[in-house]
């Protein structure tokens, strides 16, 4: 494992000069590259290093660093081994290259992305709506979208459950006790 | 005058036996799978309480006369075939309309229903009714050569086209038609298969494909109208194969049980069977079936 | 006892109504994750046929509409164009603590939180998931009240149309319903 | 000009549709020429969901992302969790995990063996199979005290032990179950009409399937045996023998022939959790969720279900008691979409329900 991870890692670093690399003790390696280089980095994984599958595509929002972190998680049959390429889309524009030439499924990944996020992929082909229908807000996934408030607003709340916010609170608020350790009370 | 009103009693009567029985078959029916299924399953009597709720319907839509007209037809076809059938051997009070060629009237009056079924989905606008019913009328074409071949025979053979006579054959003989002429009665049995509509053959209805296919428009009183329809058509269809293989019955607890022992047929195949597609279907009756009502023709034109 | 006109019309509803509870055709359309335990309800352990329950494939033939759990927004414009399909008398079972009170998509942006302000229900079964004797339950309940005749859901439909329309639109913004007879 | 193709639409409200999505068919005669799947009937935002709970309190959605399997996924969360914290899980609650997973494999296994017949008209095995899918979930009500929903498996372990006696009524189940299967494969992989309409229909192409991202049996059903229990393995699965079946053709019938021999696998393994389990701790408690955040990353986890690889995403940014972002990789993502939709092109309007259902998708699973 150890070998087969200092190759790729070095392949990689001799093809993408901007690429980070980061190991984990686990059979999984991260890469940080520029948004620029992901198609040809992903392209480069699956043809020449085996990484065939396409686990899935993520977006995590870094509301306060103004910035998308986008995750591609690739997976080698042949390898077992876990790789994933990160990169930084800045928030308030937030473009990057489509890829679902390379994989097919990409497709669908890229259409959540850009209903949940707003994410624009360059060339992607697909209908406009994914999972929402006649969505006039922002895009829903976003952390400034404050989905509490928008229910609230939105749907009827029927009285009777203003205090089952959350339970644990209002029991330690009302109580002033620690929560009971449920685990040790129902030991057998 | 006498007589007109005396025959009128009597057709009602016999449609009263028909419904009766058929929709209790109904119920057995579903007795049965569900028994099989290591389930209680309804009471015998549920299509009753079906088929009296739908009529008990307040709202009653159609989306025109055609398909209004459409559950009409097949109410039509099913209380002319029983009409055309003999309930009973010698039957003075269920005279019925028996005259020579009525055989081959029951032949073009079991396509009519469709037909007529046909336009009135074709108003429903529905493309789940309007591929169902297609279906149905090719599947129709498929088991209808083995029946016609069967029937073919049975009229070459006894030189008769007349229900009656061919029921007489059997009394003055002493011999089922189902053994003396087996290959038209294998014929005839397998494209009844086709014609219940039952697992494996009921690809007209289709839940899983087509959301019941012809019916998905028709609900309230139309679909009871249908089920009604459905029921006595299914009681002239199993009397009219008691009457041409086991030689008629003469009173009524032989009627029940000659028509449930052919009922079982379809039922119990249809228990284990998935469902053909369409062209497997017409494939299955051009296959064995017609093979075995050409043999049945050529049976017929040997031992004339 | 006097046959009047009245009378017979009792007779008349006693008759009617227990052919409806005996005979209860449900919408088969999975609307949410609730549609999990209806298997299993029809299957020998609880075989609900034996209730008359069974399942239509249209909303033309179908008598009770089951609500499987949560409705997004979405599904809720499907279900209520099929509900207006079905023919009177027809009934709504809420199923599972989602249609009662969002349950615990209560604060989702695309969920609904109380049935009953789009669609007149008339029994609800609680629990998540309601387990199929839950679900007999609930349907021993519906029929009932369909015995006694209190199951009029669709009237109160009818009379307070307007009502159950602003709710539907507050939330389907763009409504783009077809007409249709019903 | 009259075109020639009509519109179909098969669902939402559909009997023959898995759960509640929607295919939009373009019909020529009873051929398919073109199919659009369309999805979002079920989109309950679980993932913006999350983010307003906490680590544990999580877990009350992480069942409902797909309905007949709910373990995997709760099982990949909680690996996804203790991935990123580094926490240690007692051997004795990996064994259990084990268990529950293949029991709820199990479960999955027999729904489908009911949906498949069903969606050709028989019903009988449906109504058999799923009948006796009662006495897997009557193991799960002993064990977690819920019939569906199960919440059982927890970050640093599962939420009980064994309640008294339960082994016995695991192997009695099992004993029961292998006696029963036989009856199922007699009507349905016996009967001449099921051969008929599943070999050569729904056809995967076996070079396309590992690039488009397909997974689970309809992957192995192409001749491929990949499998993360053991590509990757998990909990326990290194220490326990069991065979991935695969397939042939890649049609609906060598999909159907992977799970017949699978779930007799799935099986065999309860057998030998219930034989090896160790005794000890079962859980390894988490502080107070309330105030337990995880160190900042991310971590994915992967973990393999009945219907193929199911992935967990989190990731943290080390200060909060919420995850900062939880995301599902489903294998219906694939299936239900961009595969389903590629299959149904040339085929017949009879085989849709049926195609749906060899490939297992899962709608609750895409839309979330």
């Amino acid at each position: 494992m150890k070998e087969i991870k200092t190759k790729i890692i070095e392949r990689i670093k001799s093809h993408f000069q901007d690429a980070v690399e980061r190991d984990y003790d686990y059979n999984r390696l991260d890469f940080s590259v520029k948004k620029e280089t992901i198609p040809s980095i992903l392209f480069y994984l699956k043809d020449e290093m085996n990484f065939k599958h396409l686990s899935h595509i993520t977006c995590v929002d870094w509301l306060e660093e103004k910035e998308f972190e986008v995750v591609f998680i690739l997976w080698s049959y042949t390898d077992r081994l876990q790789v994933y390429v990160r990169t930084r889309i800045d928030r308030d524009h937030p473009v990057l290259d489509n890829i679902d030439m390379i994989w097919r499924q990409a497709n669908t990944y890229e259409r959540e992305l850009k209903e949940m996020y707003g994410i624009n992929f360059t060339g992607l082909e697909a209908p406009e709506e994914f999972l929402l229908e006649d969505w006039e807000g922002p895009p829903p996934m976003r952390r400034d979208f404050d989905t509490r408030e928008y229910a609230a607003r939105t749907y009827y709340t029927r009285p009777g459950r203003e205090d089952a916010q959350d339970v644990r609170e209002t029991i330690i608020k009302r109580t002033g006790e620690e929560l009971p350790d449920f685990a040790k009370k129902y030991k057998r | 005058m006498g007589s007109i009103l005396y025959y009128t009693l009597g057709a009602i009567i016999s449609f009263i036996l028909a419904f009766t029985v058929g929709i209790t078959y109904m119920g057995l029916d579903r007795k049965i799978t569900a028994r099989v299924q290591n389930r209680i399953g309804p009471p015998w009597y549920q299509n009753f309480l079906d088929v009296s709720k739908l009529y008990f319907k307040k709202t009653n839509i159609h989306q025109g006369i055609m398909q209004h007209m459409g559950a009409a037809f097949m109410m039509v076809t099913a209380v002319m075939a029983l009409l055309i059938v003999p309930i009973f051997n010698h039957g003075h009070f269920f005279p019925n309309l028996n005259f020579q060629g009525d055989l081959i009237f029951l032949l073009y009056i079991m396509v009519f229903g469709q037909l007529g079924m046909a336009l009135g989905v074709g108003q429903t606008g529905n493309p789940n009714a309007a591929i169902g019913i297609t279906r149905g009328l090719s599947q129709m074409t498929g088991y209808e050569i083995p029946w016609v071949l069967a029937l073919v025979a049975l009229m070459i053979q006894y030189k008769t086209t007349s229900i009656v006579d061919l029921m007489n054959v059997q009394a003055e003989t002493g011999r089922w038609l189902m053994f003396s002429s087996p290959f038209a009665f294998l014929a005839a049995i397998l494209a009844m298969l086709g014609m219940f509509s039952h697992a494996p053959f009921d690809i007209m209805v289709a839940p899983n494909e087509l959301a019941s296919g012809p019916i998905s428009e028709y609900g309230g009183k139309y679909l009871s109208i249908l089920m009604s329809a459905g029921a006595v058509f299914m009681f002239a269809k199993l009397t009219l194969y008691v009457d041409l293989f086991m030689g008629g019955s003469s009173n009524l607890l032989a009627l029940l049980i000659k028509t449930f022992s052919f009922f079982l047929i379809p039922v119990l195949y249809g228990i284990v069977s998935p469902r053909y597609r369409t062209e497997q279907a017409i494939r299955y009756f051009w296959g064995w079936p017609s093979l075995f009502g050409l043999l049945a023709v050529i049976q017929a034109v040997i031992l004339k | 006892m006097v046959f009047n006109d009245k009378n017979s019309q009792k007779i008349v509803d006693i008759i009617e109504n227990y052919a409806r509870k005996s005979s209860l055709w449900i919408l088969a359309y999975g609307t949410g994750c609730g549609a999990i335990e209806l298997p299993p309800t029809v299957t020998s352990r609880y075989d609900s046929e034996r209730l008359g329950i069974h399942f239509g494939a249209t909303p033309r033939q179908a008598d009770v509409l089951l609500i499987t759990g949560y409705l997004t927004t979405k599904t809720l414009k499907r279900v209520i164009r099929v509900y207006e399909q079905m023919q009177d008398p027809k009934y709504v079972i809420g199923f599972g603590s989602c249609t009662i009170n969002g349950g615990m998509y209560w604060d989702s942006y695309n969920t609904i939180n109380a049935l009953d302000r789009y669609l007149p229900v008339d029994v609800y079964i609680n629990g998540c998931m309601p387990r199929p004797e839950a679900v007999l339950a609930g349907f021993a309940k519906l029929q009932k009240l369909i015995q006694a005749g209190k199951a009029d859901g669709a009237n109160k439909y009818k009379e307070n149309l307007d009502w159950y329309r602003t709710n539907q639109k507050k939330v389907i913004p763009n409504w783009r319903m077809p007409e249709y007879n019903w | 000009m009259r075109e020639k193709a009509t519109t179909l639409y098969f669902g939402p409200q559909h009997p023959g549709i898995t759960g509640n999505m929607m295919v939009r068919l373009k019909v020529e005669g009873d051929t398919i020429v073109k199919a659009t799947a369309e999805v979002g009937y079920l989109h309950r935002a679980f993932e913006k969901l999350m983010e307003e709970r906490n680590w544990l309190q999580s877990f009350t959605l992480l069942c409902r992302f797909c309905v007949p399997e709910p373990d995997p996924v709760e099982e990949s969360y909680a690996r996804a969790v203790e991935m990123l914290e580094g926490r240690e899980v007692p051997e004795r609650a990996k064994y259990i995990r084990v268990m529950v997973l293949e029991l709820a494999r199990i479960g999955a296994f027999l729904f489908w063996y009911g949906a498949q017949a069903s969606s050709l008209g028989l019903h009988t095995v449906g109504q058999w199979s799923i009948g006796d899918r009662n006495y897997v979930l009557d193991l799960f009500e002993a064990l977690t005290g819920a019939r569906i929903y199960h919440m059982y498996i927890w970050p640093g372990g599962v939420r009980r032990d064994f309640p008294e006696g339960f082994e016995e009524q695991v192997i009695k189940t099992m004993d029961y179950l292998e006696k029963r299967l036989n009856d199922y494969d007699d009507l349905l992989f016996e009967s001449a009409i099921f051969q008929k309409r599943a070999k050569g229909i729904g056809i995967i192409n076996k070079e396309k399937a590992i690039e488009w991202g397909v997974v689970g049996p309809p992957l192995r059903g192409c001749g491929i045996r990949h499998d993360m229990r053991i590509d990757d393995p998990y909990e326990v699965y290194d220490k326990l023998d069991f065979i991935v079946p695969t397939g042939e053709n890649g049609d609906i019938w060598s999909r159907a022939q992977v799970r017949r021999q699978e779930i007799r696998q799935s099986i065999r393994i309860v057998r030998q959790v219930i034989d090896k389990i160790p005794k000890g701790e079962y859980y390894n408690k988490i502080p107070n969720p309330q105030k337990w955040t995880l160190p900042k990353g991310d971590a994915y986890a992967h973990t393999e279900a009945a219907r193929g690889e199911v992935g967990f995403f989190v990731a943290s940014d080390g200060v909060s008691t919420h995850p900062r972002r939880a995301h599902e990789r489903g294998a219906a993502y694939v299936h239900a979409i961009t595969l389903l939709e590629d299959l149904l092109v040339g085929a017949n309007i009879a085989d849709v329900s049926e195609i749906m259902f060899s490939l297992g998708t899962c709608p609750p699973e895409v839309e979330r």
